[in-house]
């Protein structure tokens, strides 16, 4: 007996992805929050697949007065919110106002920003410090509906706006996005069905036959990978976005003909090498390591999905440089050269390097192992310990807490994207804490080319910047990336999508750009 | 009066050599108990001499080999080989090591004091010597021994005693409730009665009269226990405070397997056969200690 | 009695302020900055000094404690920097889908556990006592996610059936919440199809929990059966002609059932913090599941609120057992006071 | 053959204990008889199996560690010993009952003497024409059956548990749970040894009293012969797992034959004052080696060689008195 369809004649998504934290734009902060932002509301500017942003609700943008302190955008005519009514530069420039006072999610970048309207669909934005990429970073602000948030706006701290509608917008939205919120449990559950008034409209160019808007979404929030595979084979499950898989669940999809894959944006493995630290204040020591780690025999059996040789940027990301160890692959010998050169060549035997990883997350893990069972070779220890999350990253609040080694998972979630792998990884005033522990900021030339990134608004003069600056990083070994890990969207056969590959966050996961086939559904029946 | 002195010593020896012979053939009569008694010398035979013992010890120190990860079992590795390529009949066999420790030094710590006070909280129950006893059991029941454990590495180095230690402070208000609802009931039985009415001493009261009649809950509680000890392990590698790689523990090992199930059953099923072992050693010789402790009458 | 329940709530009262206290400082020991998780990833370091102020973090323990206190006293158990959310909304959420959990789990176990033990006691060294015995040892050896994802499995691959998971199918719209019992919803909304479906998705994810405990209790209460049966009243029963089934379920198990009544309610007061991981497999939106995130996401208010409300929990536990055990052995209540 | 006229007949009775020592071999071939309606005591010191036998009656032995190595208990002619379970729990609910030494251990502590009063009617009793007591019937019967043993105020009784009755009351609870159904047999194993004498007296009486309306015969375990000369038609004298001798009481009483009785007879205590009774010198046997033979002839003064080869066979003594002694040897019964 088959197992019963779910809802097989239903045209629904039913899509797993890491818990939602919060459904409001001015508090979204983590990735499924951003993926959620994507569905229920617009952002001014939208990610361009070549890099650089494009039109959205904004038609244009450019600087007033010269030094980059002021800038108006120009917002298209006939935008319809979900209550019907029509987006005016009164409700973004309130956005921003809520956005910038409200002072968490992704505003953190944006530094001061105050909003003036010039008539019903212009506005200006005015900095508190120059900044080029101005633009670029407002892929994640996201204008609500002014009347509709300030009609439910309970008690709260910011005065005569009270909670400035947060409590209400938790369950409720005030968006543009193709979706619009029916409801949501935190932690638990959204739903959302189509916005058949949205502003980019839902042409069928591009798209088979069969291929309809999806009409009904439910985001749940699933960490279990076996649940996860008994719902997909149940039907239960049509699209998955965390892309945790294990390799033989991997397998099993790839077999299986009522499911596919789709691989999207990926994310960069990076392990930090803390500078500030012995024995890795040694720049030979750091270069040990680099051709010390045996990056085949770990990828090996991954190899198949994807997971090949990255660097400071991701190879999908235009602009990518390859950086050393070229080949990718162990190189025992170079390494003992290195190794000889470094201060701590002659007492080998006492030097301890802590490897941390984040408690729970098994390819971590194997990263340290790995690393651990190389560097035994080379006659040196490696201690691999996997605190708890908390603690692991208050570790890395400060040079001399954070340990030798420490290994993070870096997605395309923060834009712009080449700036967030460069600028806020590598300039002293850089994102810091996780972002930046291997607290190197000894490199004139470095910071004068990631200052200029942020000073230059030419995209393409922008991404010769950062094609210079990649291999002077890569020079200092200040981490070293073992592999880059693909996300696959597992997915039925009958969901079809993105329409377009976006390297970021967000985008790939904004339902208009999927479709679903409902008389392969239909046939598929089981 | 030294003649007499070595003459009593011998006698009591013999005498207790005779109580020693009487204990054995109470606790042989029952197979059972006997082969729970095989069993724990075997597995704490392989603990001890595992490095001689696993086919391949090197797997439960630094090192990986992916390219044949995740293997079934097969002639070279018995219980087949993990997601680092680690063959998991040889870390099975170090993982005794860590389990065994973790529950002798939670049970060691946690049982003997909440026994003890479950004993006096029940005896003086209805005075304020109960309410005391008992209240602060109920705070130390509620605390979770992970937070107490998250706590206790923040505090103290995150060296596993540490660890252990955490567990076994959250473990002893079980058995002082346990003992606390058999003393009070056992505190009205006639012979308890009788000896106080001749004038015994407290001590003699609680551990010569109604221990004993408790202790048949007690082991039954405490071989069982034995099981949940080695997985709480797991609940700590869980969040990454359990044992640090790459030392393998039996709980760690099927909690991750867990993930890999169904497909890789082996990853998760032997190292949970290797913990039904040792709980089946535990229990029978705990259902076997209640047969030699237990009131019969011929 | 009633004095002694007083009595008993009000030392209660002490034990939950004593918790809270020790909660409180346990919570800010433990490593990790609050702020900064409340924030999220990208937050600035001046974003997290701002918040760390709202949340009197740079202040002295005795302060913050303060500031709880009083706040809890006007029923407000602060946002949980984990949901957004009031906890207290959160909890009354979460806490009747796990408690709907653990009681059908306890029901099993209490039913299979104690239905083993008596007839394993009974017929000692019997054929039905070795097996119930290695059964036991086999269900407490696995743990209880390791069951799960095992029936998992079982139903969902080999049997082909599709397995309830969550506490009702995602597509099938949730009866209004009175109680947030899913069942009793389900019939105060009329909806029998709502009912039925949540008992069938409570099958597999109470058994899982239920498989330790039904070996612990079956065999505590095997243990003291045994010795009971000893004694002359039980032969007297037989010899005056009782049925054996009511000396087996009465007359037997009433005086042995002393020691597993205790195990039991720590049993259940235990399943409210550890339900975490079949909570996981069921993707089951449990109070057990929302403690752990608190506790792994050092979610402050959360934290001191999750353990407060399991410290109620084993208090409220443990005076319903001391009751139950004062009515099942009558010397305990005649020398405490009477009824 | 079974003689079918007999109620109870225990045949060559052996049964022992299997301990840590080795083998504990107390009862050594006992046989005894009880007919329709007789009264019979049963008369030894402590230890020496009384207990074991009435246990090996009611089949409540707990085995193992016991065995019953050899004989046969009749009751009716069927041997209760290869009864199966169903006829065994027939034989208990209408034919046995039995009263326990220790008032203190023979009540289930956790319910009222009511609720277990009332279980053994309903489970136990059937009206004429087979039908299940009603409620009201039961609570009837019970407030009958505690008045029958003298029990002040039965309706509070029912309702008290065990730990709030004094010893004796207690003991008049389980007689009245022993002769609250038809009980054709009863076996008191020491009914009120564990009493003070006066309300011993009582309970006896009443006792008595009883078993003469029901017209139930009586097998009555006891160490004192004040006891048995009163109540009991006929008794056996019991030493170290085997009957010495037997015989009408007050006869047997009267002119004991057997040396262990003589000796017994000696040593209880008169009441006109002739001095304290020299007692039996030596102690009862080890029953893991038991003296071969007459197992009473380590102690015995007219000590033969043959009393230590051979148990002498039951000889008669005249007038339906027979002991176990080579002393009346000339005349095998």
């Amino acid at each position: 007996m088959r197992i019963p369809r779910l809802g097989a004649t239903d045209n629904v998504a039913v899509i797993n992805g890491y818990p939602v934290i919060t459904a409001d734009p001015a508090t979204a902060s983590d990735w499924y929050d951003t993926e959620t932002m994507y569905n229920l509301y617009s952002p001014l500017v939208y990610p361009a697949p070549e890099g650089g942003v494009r039109a959205h609700l904004a038609t244009s943008w450019e600087p007033v007065g010269g030094d980059f302190t002021r800038w108006r955008f120009v917002l298209r005519q006939g935008v319809k919110f979900h209550s019907g009514n029509e987006l005016t530069a009164e409700d973004v420039a309130f956005s921003m106002t809520r956005f910038i006072a409200m002072g968490r999610g992704n505003s953190g970048p944006l530094g001061k920003v105050t909003a003036a309207v010039v008539d019903r669909y212009t506005v200006d934005f005015v900095l508190d410090k120059p900044s080029a990429i101005f633009p670029d970073l407002l892929v994640l602000f996201f204008p609500v509906e002014k009347a509709v948030v300030l009609a439910n706006v309970k008690a709260g701290n910011y005065g005569e706006f009270g909670d400035y509608g947060e409590d209400w917008l938790t369950t409720h939205d005030a968006g543009t996005g193709p979706y619009r919120m029916t409801g949501h449990i935190p932690g638990q559950r959204l739903d959302a069905v189509r916005f058949v008034d949205y502003f980019e409209g839902w042409s069928n160019a591009g798209w088979g036959p069969d291929e309809v808007p999806i009409e009904q979404l439910v985001f749940i929030m699933e960490t279990d990978y076996t649940t996860l595979m008994t719902l997909l084979k149940s039907g239960g499950l049509d699209l998955e976005i965390n892309g945790g898989w294990t390799l033989p669940q991997l397998g099993e999809i790839k077999k299986d003909s009522t499911l596919a894959f789709s691989s999207v944006w990926a994310q960069n493995v990076t392990v930090w090498m803390n500078s500030k630290v012995p024995p890795t204040d040694d720049e030979h020591f750091r270069k040990a390591i680099l051709y010390a780690f045996d990056y085949e025999g770990i990828v090996g059996p991954w190899m198949q999905f994807g997971n090949g040789e990255t660097g400071i940027l991701l190879p999908n990301m235009p602009g990518y440089v390859a950086i050393d160890p070229q080949p990718r692959k162990q190189n025992l010998e170079r390494a003992r050269q290195e190794l000889a050169l470094s201060k701590y060549a002659k007492d080998l035997k006492n030097v301890k390097v802590s490897f941390h990883f984040c408690g729970g997350l098994g390819f971590e893990e194997e990263v340290g192992l790995q690393l651990q069972a190389d560097m035994a070779q080379l006659g040196v220890t490696v201690e691999v310990t996997g605190p708890p999350w908390p603690q692991y990253s208050a570790e890395c609040s400060s040079p001399e807490t954070t340990p030798n080694m420490t290994i993070f998972l870096f997605g395309p979630q923060s834009a712009p994207t080449h700036d967030y792998y460069t600028y806020a990884m590598f300039a002293p005033k850089g994102l810091g804490w996780i972002f930046e522990a291997h607290w190197f900021f000894d490199d004139p030339e470095i910071i004068r080319i990631l200052d200029a990134t942020r000073a230059e608004p030419d995209s393409a003069k922008r991404l010769a910047l950062y094609e210079q600056v990649q291999p002077l990083i890569a020079s200092h070994a200040l981490a070293f990336y073992p592999y880059q890990k693909p996300t696959l969207f597992a997915r039925q056969a009958y969901i079809v999508g993105p329409q377009e590959t976006i390297v970021f966050i967000g985008p790939s996961e904004n339902m208009h750009m999927w479709r679903i086939n409902m008389k392969a559904k239909e046939a598929m029946g089981r | 009066m030294r003649e007499s002195t070595k003459a009593d010593l011998l006698a009591a020896w013999r005498q207790r050599r005779r109580n020693l012979a009487h204990g054995w053939y109470k606790y042989s009569r029952n197979p059972l108990s006997v082969l729970g008694l095989v069993i724990l010398v075997l597995v704490l035979f392989v603990a001890i001499f595992a490095p001689y013992i696993a086919p391949y010890p090197g797997h439960a120190k630094a090192y990986t080999n992916f390219r044949d990860a995740s293997q079934a079992p097969s002639a070279q590795h018995f219980f087949g080989t993990d997601r680092i390529g680690r063959d998991i009949f040889s870390r099975t066999l170090f993982g005794y090591r860590f389990s065994l420790m973790i529950g002798a030094v939670v049970l060691g710590l946690g049982v003997a004091p909440g026994v003890i006070l479950g004993l006096i909280a029940g005896y003086r129950r209805g005075t304020w010597v109960e309410v005391v006893i008992m209240r602060v059991t109920d705070v130390f029941l509620a605390v979770p021994p992970l937070v107490l454990a998250l706590a206790i590495t923040a505090m103290l180095t995150p060296n596993l005693i540490n660890q252990m230690m955490a567990i076994a402070l959250v473990w002893w208000p079980w058995y002082s409730r346990l003992v606390f609802s058999l003393a009070s009931s056992l505190r009205n039985e006639y012979f308890v009665k009788e000896a106080e009415l001749t004038g015994a001493s407290q001590f003699h009261i609680l551990f010569r009269e109604i221990l004993p009649n408790c202790f048949a809950p007690i082991m039954t509680k405490m071989t069982l226990d034995m099981g949940l000890v080695i997985l709480i392990e797991s609940t700590l590698s869980f969040v990454g405070l359990g044992v640090q790689p790459p030392k393998p523990a039996l709980g760690t090992m099927v909690a991750e397997g867990a993930k890999r199930l169904p497909a890789e059953w082996w990853s998760t099923i032997f190292p949970a056969l290797a913990i039904v072992i040792v709980i089946l050693a535990f229990n029978l010789i705990g259902d076997g200690l209640r047969d030699v402790f237990a009131v019969e009458d011929v | 009695m009633a004095k002694y329940i007083g009595l008993r709530l009000l030392q209660s009262v002490f034990v939950l302020f004593g918790l809270s206290l020790l909660i409180f400082f346990i919570a800010r020991v433990v490593p990790g900055d609050p702020a900064r998780q409340a924030l999220g990833l990208l937050a600035s370091q001046e974003q997290v000094e701002r918040v760390r102020e709202q949340m009197h973090l740079n202040d002295s323990f005795p302060v913050q404690y303060y500031y709880w206190l009083r706040s809890l006293l006007h029923g407000d158990l602060g946002v949980s920097s984990y949901t957004r959310r009031s906890v207290a909304s959160d909890l009354a959420q979460y806490i009747p889908a796990t408690l709907e959990l653990i009681l059908f789990a306890t029901l099993i176990s209490f039913v299979v556990g104690q239905v083993t033990g008596v007839l394993a006691g009974y017929f000692r060294n019997s054929w039905f006592d070795g097996v119930s015995r290695l059964v036991s040892y086999l269900g407490i050896a696995t743990p209880s996610f390791v069951v799960a994802i095992l029936l998992l499995f079982v139903f969902s691959q080999v049997l082909k059936l599709a397995p309830g998971i969550g506490r009702i199918p995602i597509m099938m719209q949730p009866p209004p919440v009175r109680t947030g019992f899913m069942m009793v919803d389900g019939l105060l909304a009329g909806r029998l199809d709502v009912t039925v479906t949540a008992l069938k998705h409570l099958l597999l994810p109470a058994f899982s929990l239920a498989v330790i405990h039904i070996a612990q209790e079956g065999r505590i209460t095997r243990t003291s059966i045994v010795e009971t049966m000893q004694k002359d009243y039980i032969t007297l029963h037989k010899v005056h002609g009782i049925r054996t089934s009511r000396i087996l379920f009465k007359y037997l198990l009433r005086p042995s059932i002393i020691p597993t009544v205790t195990v039991m309610g720590l049993d259940f007061a235990f399943l409210m913090s550890n339900a975490f991981l079949v909570e996981t497999v069921y993707m089951w939106p449990g109070f057990s599941r929302y403690a752990m995130t608190a506790m792994l996401n050092k979610d402050l208010n959360a934290i001191v609120a999750v353990v407060l409300v399991i410290g109620i929990t084993f208090a409220l536990v443990n005076l319903i057992v001391d009751i139950i055990i004062m009515f099942l052995d009558p010397t305990v209540r005649l020398r405490q006071g009477g009824a | 053959m079974p003689n079918a006229s007999l109620l109870l007949e225990i045949r060559d009775l052996h049964v022992g204990f299997r301990i840590f020592e080795g083998h504990l071999r107390v009862l050594a071939g006992v046989t005894l008889w009880v007919a329709e309606g007789e009264r019979v005591g049963l008369v030894g010191e402590t230890g020496c199996g009384k207990t074991t036998t009435v246990k090996s009656v009611l089949r409540v032995l707990p085995i193992p560690p016991a065995i019953v190595t050899s004989g046969e208990i009749l009751y009716r002619g069927r041997d209760v010993l290869r009864m199966h379970r169903r006829a065994l729990h027939v034989l208990r609910r209408e034919e046995l009952t039995a009263i326990f030494q220790d008032p203190l251990q023979s009540l289930n502590p956790v319910f009222t003497v009511g609720s277990q009063l009332r279980d053994i009617v309903r489970d136990s009793m059937r009206t004429p024409e087979g039908r299940v007591l009603s409620r009201r019937e039961i609570e009837a019967r019970c407030i009958q059956a505690l008045e029958e043993t003298g029990m002040p105020d039965p309706e509070r009784i029912m309702s008290n548990y065990p730990i709030q009755l004094s010893g004796g009351m207690r003991q008049r609870v389980c007689i009245a749970e022993a002769l609250s159904t038809t009980a054709r047999l009863l076996l008191a194993d020491e009914p009120t040894t564990n009493l003070d004498v006066t309300i011993q007296d009582q309970i006896l009486r009443k006792l008595d009293r009883l078993v003469d309306q029901k017209g139930s015969s009586v097998l009555m375990i006891t160490h004192s012969m004040g006891v048995v000369r009163d109540l009991t038609q006929r008794i056996y004298i019991m030493y170290a797992g085997s009957i010495v001798e037997t015989g009408p009481t007050r006869q047997l009483l009267a002119s004991p034959k057997h040396p262990y009785t003589q000796g017994l007879m000696a040593s209880v205590p008169r009441l006109t004052g002739r001095g304290v009774s020299e007692g039996i010198p030596g102690r009862i046997p080890n029953y893991l080696e038991p003296p071969p033979g007459c197992r009473f002839h380590p102690r015995c003064p007219h000590r033969m060689p043959e009393c230590s080869v051979e148990a002498p066979p039951m000889s008669d003594v005249g007038a339906d008195q027979r002991a176990a002694c080579y002393l009346y040897r000339r005349s095998p019964s």
